[in-house]
């Protein structure tokens, strides 16, 4: 087994904090990982993305041009990214600031409008974990458990109050992605 | 000023301006279209504009060189709508010198950040001043490496958490914070050293009016002119813009207080 | 009070709230949508601009235009004198007279 | 598994230097690897280091110098550009022996150029980029884990000989989060003790004076002389490559550092396609493993060598099989990491003029 | 005979610079080349040169960058410990593309090291020294006269590809004074109009940029991948070399500069011996003529790289004539300067050894 | 002062010694016997000697650790019966810098030329002091290159004819002479930065106050000490010893006038 | 007058005049002949040296040695008085102490 | 015909200024010429040297360590390059300021006093022409008009007024060295 996954979005969506949970929860189950944040100035006027791959067999490149997996936060990176799903992968996506949405047939497009269920969490800052949740129900590349073990690593001590309120929202992400009915099945391709 | 009368056509079409005069807009020659790519409420961009609108309004646009070392505002040539040269780290002042010796009769500048100009240019700032070598230097003190993620600079306050200093500055490991604009001021062969902001509306006119000065320097062939700007970095200071600029007027001001630290006599160059 | 006004572009807006902060006038705001950037841009929110062109001074990114009524009044002639063969006089009473 | 992390590459040499009892750190920051300075600042300080961010990479190295002529374990890190300033204090260090790490996290040149991981030092790195005949050891780390391991080699290398060794890594590999486990290492075991060092002279002993001016020529190239032997000396010793599926191997992948990741997914790629392919991964790239080169030059049909950079590696390549095999070369630049089927595509390349080759012999 | 003068190279170097239009030179002193920042500083300002002594090499290199960016003819010179400094700038203007000139008169190294003649440098001329993938085109003069005659030569190759040229030349050339005759040469048909050049953007034009930044790594690449189309375009048109007596030659002495010098005064010697011996000197550096040697691989029984270094150029050769004959080394180090007899002798060696091979071939 | 007493056996047979007391001998331990390589009358010997007459008098010989980069006294360590290091052009004080935060507890001073101190290694002087290292930076200015044959310097007069000034230096193509020790005084990380000679018995005995001092400043970790000394040479000034000296004080004091040019007051650092 | 007098090492000297040019007593003189480094070597050629140490202060090549007389005197007795068994009492005139 | 020389002595005897004005004499007759001096640091101290070759070949290295001659102007040089006269070569020295003379038996060794024609001539500074012309008489390197024609290229415009008096000098060591007996012929080795 071996996933090539892309995370995108503005600095602030907690994109590379997102990234490094599913690289810690694969390296729970002993998987090989990689994570690969970009860099440098680029970063600045505020888009950040990172690069996570969970494998069976050793990694080679940590940086990639195509994936299995897109998950895009906001319309930039949604319209930067949208082409480097490989064929038959998934492209998943904020949907709520989404103005155009993505075009391709080839692969399985799921919108989540995470945004507006954070707000219902009363915590913007849950909508990545939503994201994740809803990741997680598409594809379990890793489990929920191991997922749950991973943020008690990547949530700083200080903010471990918080762990059940990201359990919720990444629970809240699966629901509402099992509800969506997606766009393209693999099958029409 | 001719751009201040052209008519713009608004861009939220909402908004009436029938009967109203265009008072100010953003200089249409010498400033390109390309966004900005700095952070939100980073003070770079408003010096980038002022220093266009100068060369907007003195018509030297034709004979302006700008050089702009690494560092956040390396791309200013994205910006500047002027030859510019793009230098190495710290050498800024170096090859603006050699342009302007090179070419005499244009107007040269460069614009340097206080890890550039202060820490690795060290010796260039001073000994292009000391050359009294006639170009103008706008120095970004923000007090802080933006462009590498907010290490300590030499202009650092005391106390002042970076990612290099993340229990604050201490004397011990670093020393003290480096007033190179007070160290230029002492040269004979600057002319016109002196200190801003563009936190206000009010210190942006001042600074304005400052670059507009030094230009005239240049041309009159006065020696180098300094210009600090005592700037912002909501991303390396972890503050919002208007915290940032709060908390510029409170803390950098004591040690960087705004003013001229020396403006011309009779000419330092015979 | 002048009347003035202002335009923004708003796709270059990233939201900083400078400008909000600096009008005399409490005439600007940031909108609740987003821009295609993802930022929250500032928005007109009242029509008692004055044109101080404050908002656009700190603005780092070059967003904003300002427009202002042009106060100085154009001169109205007061008399018009034609096919003049003799010498006269003519004299205009300081009142109506243009400062 | 316990103690096993997740960290990136910088974080992890940074962490390694503590461990491997490094004294003292200057640095200057640059993309992508101002993590080090920024982990030693935090982590090195609190545990004793100390670390001094200094004016600029010259003053850096220099700083380097000194302390390493006091007698402590020292080092420094950069990227390309600030390597490139260093190069005058590394060769004064080379010429006055002096132990200590340098860290080069490579990015994307010539001149400013990209802050993108790249291979484009190897030549400054293994010819010698400062003036005179001198070499450093130099290291190429392939994963986050050796990026930590190597650092320990490095410093008791240096020690050793006396010699400033570099790690030679790319921004990817600064810059990832992988696993890794830190070694245990007891620095009182493997720090000699350095009498040679400029620490106050007492009665007891003549003056100790760190130097590399020899204005008489004669004594000159008596320096050089011992700087050679000692170089054939480390070319004996201490040459290091990792080989992968090479026993039955036809066709053979030299790759280092990030790129032989690269390579070793290629040469899984090509055996599912039937080529036999291997990959012969030089871990030390000064002394180069020419012998081993050599030796797989007798049983392979051709050689490509895979870098992140115009083709430099390749020159020892080629010096070491001498024309006995064909030598390939296929690079990516300006940051741009190849991905396994470009390189599969080169190798295929490849076999079919060998195979055409032979066609013609029988 | 009329204008034949007695000159130290460097001063001789000044002069053609001066007669080349040079615009302008920055530098800083260090021997064995100060003669040169001297000369202009007196000739060259008298003549309308603008010359500057710079606060160090590091200034003085990035001075040539502005000064070149901005349309002019300029040069620097310095020696290796200067020259090291120069690696992060020189890397910049390889990178931006920018015409000029970079004097190295060669000491003996590495660090400190003396002042005496060396050719410890030609890794870091040739390989590069600087980061990232770039080359400068190196001439190796090997009399005070081509000190001269170089100068006109590197200035018009660097503005034709618009790179910049090294004159890598040794401290005995820079000192030593011999007959030197100056060829004509008018600027104006020389250098180029330079519309790249950042000298105040007109309404007619778009704004030049002077820039080695590109921080997208397809971009970058692109730059890298012009960068190696140019060193091709320079390795097919610019390979320069002189041949002494290779005609009938069965062992061939390759050496540069003032060690070609001596090579052919043991040239001389070997035939008045009955050795059928050669010279080949690489006047270009890079490009080197790889070419010839193949060629010359044909013909000779071994070859005899002599060097005033530890081996540098030789690994050239042997790339060059892949295993073809044996290539066998001679140097010496630390600024001393080999005899023609001491080369005599290891050419010697090389014959016997040979002789022997081939009585057992019969 | 135990050397003082002891009696050496005077080279010169012929004078009578009987019944006289050494008042005056070359330090013994710390000075070697090796003959200075320095042209005659080069004020470089005596700083060499003042410098080991304290280390001996203190009784620091095994604490002291010396840098001397290149330049005429790179030999420095010929001389010096101490543990030295060459360090590279300009960057002694960073060597210095290293090597005292490596041995806080070691006596360390840097011996660098106005070249090397005031061109080149501008920054690494201004840095160094910025930091307040506690070490001492001895800082000979002879107003030129002297070991590359003459050439200018930054402390080089106006007027002043070297070998890249052969005019003399001006203003226009070099710019002023760099009062680099005034600079250094503004810095917040030095304690006591002063001016001396050595070209009269009475200037000799100032400087050995001045290093006598500096070494006890560094002891009580004080900052940065800078002693400065103005000096001659003969040989690219062109000039014998006895004009040389008298062609400093008539020349060079004007503009680098002997004296203190910052005390220490409270600890610049607690 | 004090009296005193200096050695040198004269294979070290370098004739730069620099110690004749400082001492207050004109003792001192460049000697005809040189050195093996071939430089005439400063030499006393009077015997009014003082001691005072001019001369080796300036000296750029710690050629010179200097020596003076010892000024303090050691102190004589001015009696000596034993097998004291009684409290007896002893006066000194002023005139006759030492300074 | 090749001739290697070394001149070595004190800064300030003139001993580059003689070298060179062989090697201008050399140009004049056309030939090859070399001059290489001593440069750097090691001049500190006073001594100077300088090596000049004249050659109807191309020469090759413009430093060795053996020569035909060696012309030396005081004790140290001597001392130093006594040995590095090329077997049957020519040691000539200025004897005035010498204490140990040279001891080789297998050269050609001719003492000048020259400092004290000098004297005679009442300026010091012809001692190195007086030299120049001893050489000459003895080796006939370079004809005697050629140097004068050399000397007026070498000795700077202002000084031509001096020309005669050099003239004298080079005569005057011509004179006395065909007057002085050596301590060994070529004949003895
Ligand atoms: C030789 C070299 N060293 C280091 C760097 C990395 N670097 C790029 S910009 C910069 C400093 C940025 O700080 P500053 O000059 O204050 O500009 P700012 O981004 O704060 O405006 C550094 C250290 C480099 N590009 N080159
Ligand atoms: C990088 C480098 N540049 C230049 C030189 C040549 N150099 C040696 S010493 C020196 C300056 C000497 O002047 P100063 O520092 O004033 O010392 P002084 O000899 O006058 O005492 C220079 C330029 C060098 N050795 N290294
Ligand atoms: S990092 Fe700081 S300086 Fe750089 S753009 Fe952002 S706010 Fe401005
Ligand atoms: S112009 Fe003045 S009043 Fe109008 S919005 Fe801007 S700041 Fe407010
Ligand atoms: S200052 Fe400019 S960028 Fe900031 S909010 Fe106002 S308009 Fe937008
Ligand atoms: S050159 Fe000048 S500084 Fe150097 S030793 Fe001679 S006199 Fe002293
Ligand atoms: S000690 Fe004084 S008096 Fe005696 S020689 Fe020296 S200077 Fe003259
Ligand atoms: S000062 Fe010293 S070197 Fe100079 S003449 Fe006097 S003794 Fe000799
Ligand atoms: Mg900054
Ligand atoms: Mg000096």
């Amino acid at each position: 087994m071996k996933h090539e996954l892309l995370i995108a979005g503005f600095g602030g969506q907690g994109v590379l904090s997102m990234g490094m949970t599913l690289a810690y929860a694969g390296m729970v189950e002993g998987k090989e990982i990689s994570w690969m944040p970009s860099y440098g100035p680029e970063m600045r006027g505020g888009t950040a993305n990172c690069i996570v791959i969970v494998s069976d067999a050793l990694i080679s490149s940590p940086i990639l041009t195509s994936f299995d997996t897109v998950i895009a936060l906001n319309q930039p990176s949604l319209d930067k990214f949208e082409s480097a799903v490989r064929p038959g992968g998934l492209l998943l996506y904020e949907s709520t600031n989404v103005i155009n949405p993505p075009r391709r047939t080839d692969i399985q497009i799921v919108p989540v409008a995470a945004a507006v269920e954070a707000t219902k969490l009363k915590n913007q800052k849950t909508m990545n974990m939503i994201v994740l949740g809803a990741f997680l129900e598409r594809s379990h590349v890793v489990g929920t458990e191991s997922v749950m073990a991973a943020l008690a690593k990547v949530l700083p001590e200080r903010y471990h109050h918080l762990l059940p309120l990201n359990e919720t929202a990444l629970r809240r992400g699966m629901e509402i992605v099992t509800k969506s009915e997606f766009r393209y099945q693999i099958s029409d391709i | 000023m001719a751009q201040h009368l052209a008519q713009p056509n608004p861009v939220d079409a909402g908004v009436s301006t029938d009967g109203l005069d265009c008072v100010y807009m953003r200089p249409s020659e010498t400033l390109t279209d390309t966004p900005l790519h700095y952070c939100p409420g980073c003070a770079h961009g408003v010096v980038h504009r002022i220093l266009m609108e100068v060369v907007e309004e003195l018509g030297i646009q034709e004979k302006t060189i700008g050089v702009a070392p690494v560092g956040c505002s390396v791309f200013a040539y994205h910006y500047m709508n002027i030859d510019m040269q793009e230098a190495a780290h710290g050498r800024a002042s170096a090859v603006a010198s050699a342009i302007k010796r090179i070419l005499p009769d244009r107007i040269v500048f460069s614009y340097q950040g206080d890890g550039d100009l202060a820490a690795i240019g060290t010796a260039e700032t001073i000994h292009t001043a000391n050359r009294g070598e006639n170009i103008l230097v706008v120095f970004i003190n923000n007090a802080i490496y933006g462009m590498t993620g907010g290490q300590m600079a030499p202009t650092t306050l005391l106390g002042m958490k970076t990612t290099t200093s993340p229990t604050g500055r201490t004397v011990e490991t670093a020393g003290f914070p480096l007033k190179i604009a007070d160290i230029v001021a002492t040269l004979p062969g600057t002319c016109y050293v002196t200190r801003h902001s563009v936190h206000t509306p009010n210190a942006v006119r001042q600074l304005k009016k400052a670059i507009t000065r030094s230009f005239q320097y240049q041309k009159e062939h006065r020696g180098t002119c300094f210009v600090e700007v005592v700037s912002n970095c909501p991303s390396g200071w972890k503050m919002t813009p208007l915290e940032a600029n709060k908390w510029l007027a409170e803390n950098m001001f004591p040690l960087y207080p705004p003013g001229d630290l020396k403006v011309p006599g009779e000419r330092s160059k015979p | 009070m002048v009347r003035g006004t202002v335009t923004f572009n708003v796709e270059t807006c990233k939201g900083c709230e400078l400008c909000i902060d600096v009008c005399p006038q409490e005439s600007l705001a940031l909108s609740p949508g987003i821009n295609t950037q993802g930022y929250h841009y500032a928005v007109l929110i009242k029509d008692n601009c004055t044109g101080c062109t404050n908002c656009a001074l700190v603005c780092p990114d070059a967003v904003i235009t300002v427009y202002r009524e042009n106060t100085k009044k154009k001169k109205v002639p007061v008399a018009t004198i034609t096919g003049v063969t003799e010498n006269i006089s003519v004299t205009i009473d300081a009142e109506r007279e243009q400062p | 598994m316990s103690d096993v992390q997740l960290m990136k590459g910088n974080e992890a040499l940074a962490e390694a230097a503590i461990r491997a009892g490094c004294n003292a750190y200057f640095g200057y920051p640059i993309t992508p690897q101002s993590e080090i300075l920024e982990y030693l600042s935090d982590e090195g300080r609190q545990r004793g280091m100390i670390v001094l961010q200094a004016e600029s990479e010259v003053a850096s190295i220099n700083m380097v110098y000194g302390a390493a002529g006091a007698g402590a374990r020292v080092m420094t890190s950069s990227s390309s550009p600030g390597i490139s300033l260093m190069q005058e204090g590394l060769s004064y260090i080379a010429s006055a022996e002096l132990p200590c790490l340098v860290v080069n996290v490579n990015r994307g040149g010539p001149g400013l150029g990209t802050i993108q991981p790249s291979q484009g030092d190897y030549f400054q790195a293994v010819k010698g980029g400062g003036h005179g005949d001198y070499h450093l050891i130099v290291l190429a780390p392939a994963s986050v884990q050796e990026m930590a391991d190597f650092v320990y080699d490095a410093f008791d290398l240096a020690d050793r000989y006396r010699t400033p060794v570099m790690i030679l890594a790319d921004g990817a590999l600064g810059q990832m989060m992988e696993k890794v486990r830190f070694r245990d290492y007891v620095p009182a075991e493997h720090i000699p003790p350095k009498p040679w060092a400029t620490t106050g002279k007492p009665k007891t002993r003549e003056r100790n004076i760190i130097t590399s001016l020899h204005i008489q020529p004669e004594k000159m190239e008596q320096i050089n002389l011992r700087l050679q032997e000692k170089y054939r000396d480390i070319g004996k010793n201490e040459v290091r490559s990792q080989s992968f599926q090479t026993d039955d191997a036809e066709y053979l992948i030299v790759a280092y550092g990030l790129a032989a990741r690269i390579g070793q997914g290629a040469v899984e790629m090509a055996r599912a396609q039937g080529v036999r392919a291997g990959l012969l991964r030089p871990i030390t790239l000064y002394p180069f493993p020419s012998a081993e080169l050599r030796r797989l030059a007798g049983q392979v049909h051709g050689m490509l060598v895979v870098e992140m950079n115009a083709g430099q590696m390749v020159e020892d390549v080629r010096l070491a099989v001498e024309g006995r095999v064909p030598v390939e070369f296929y690079g990516r630049m300006g940051g741009i990491i190849p991905s396994p089927d470009e390189v599969v595509r080169a190798l295929e390349s490849i076999v079919k003029r060998d195979v055409a080759q032979h066609a013609e012999v029988y």
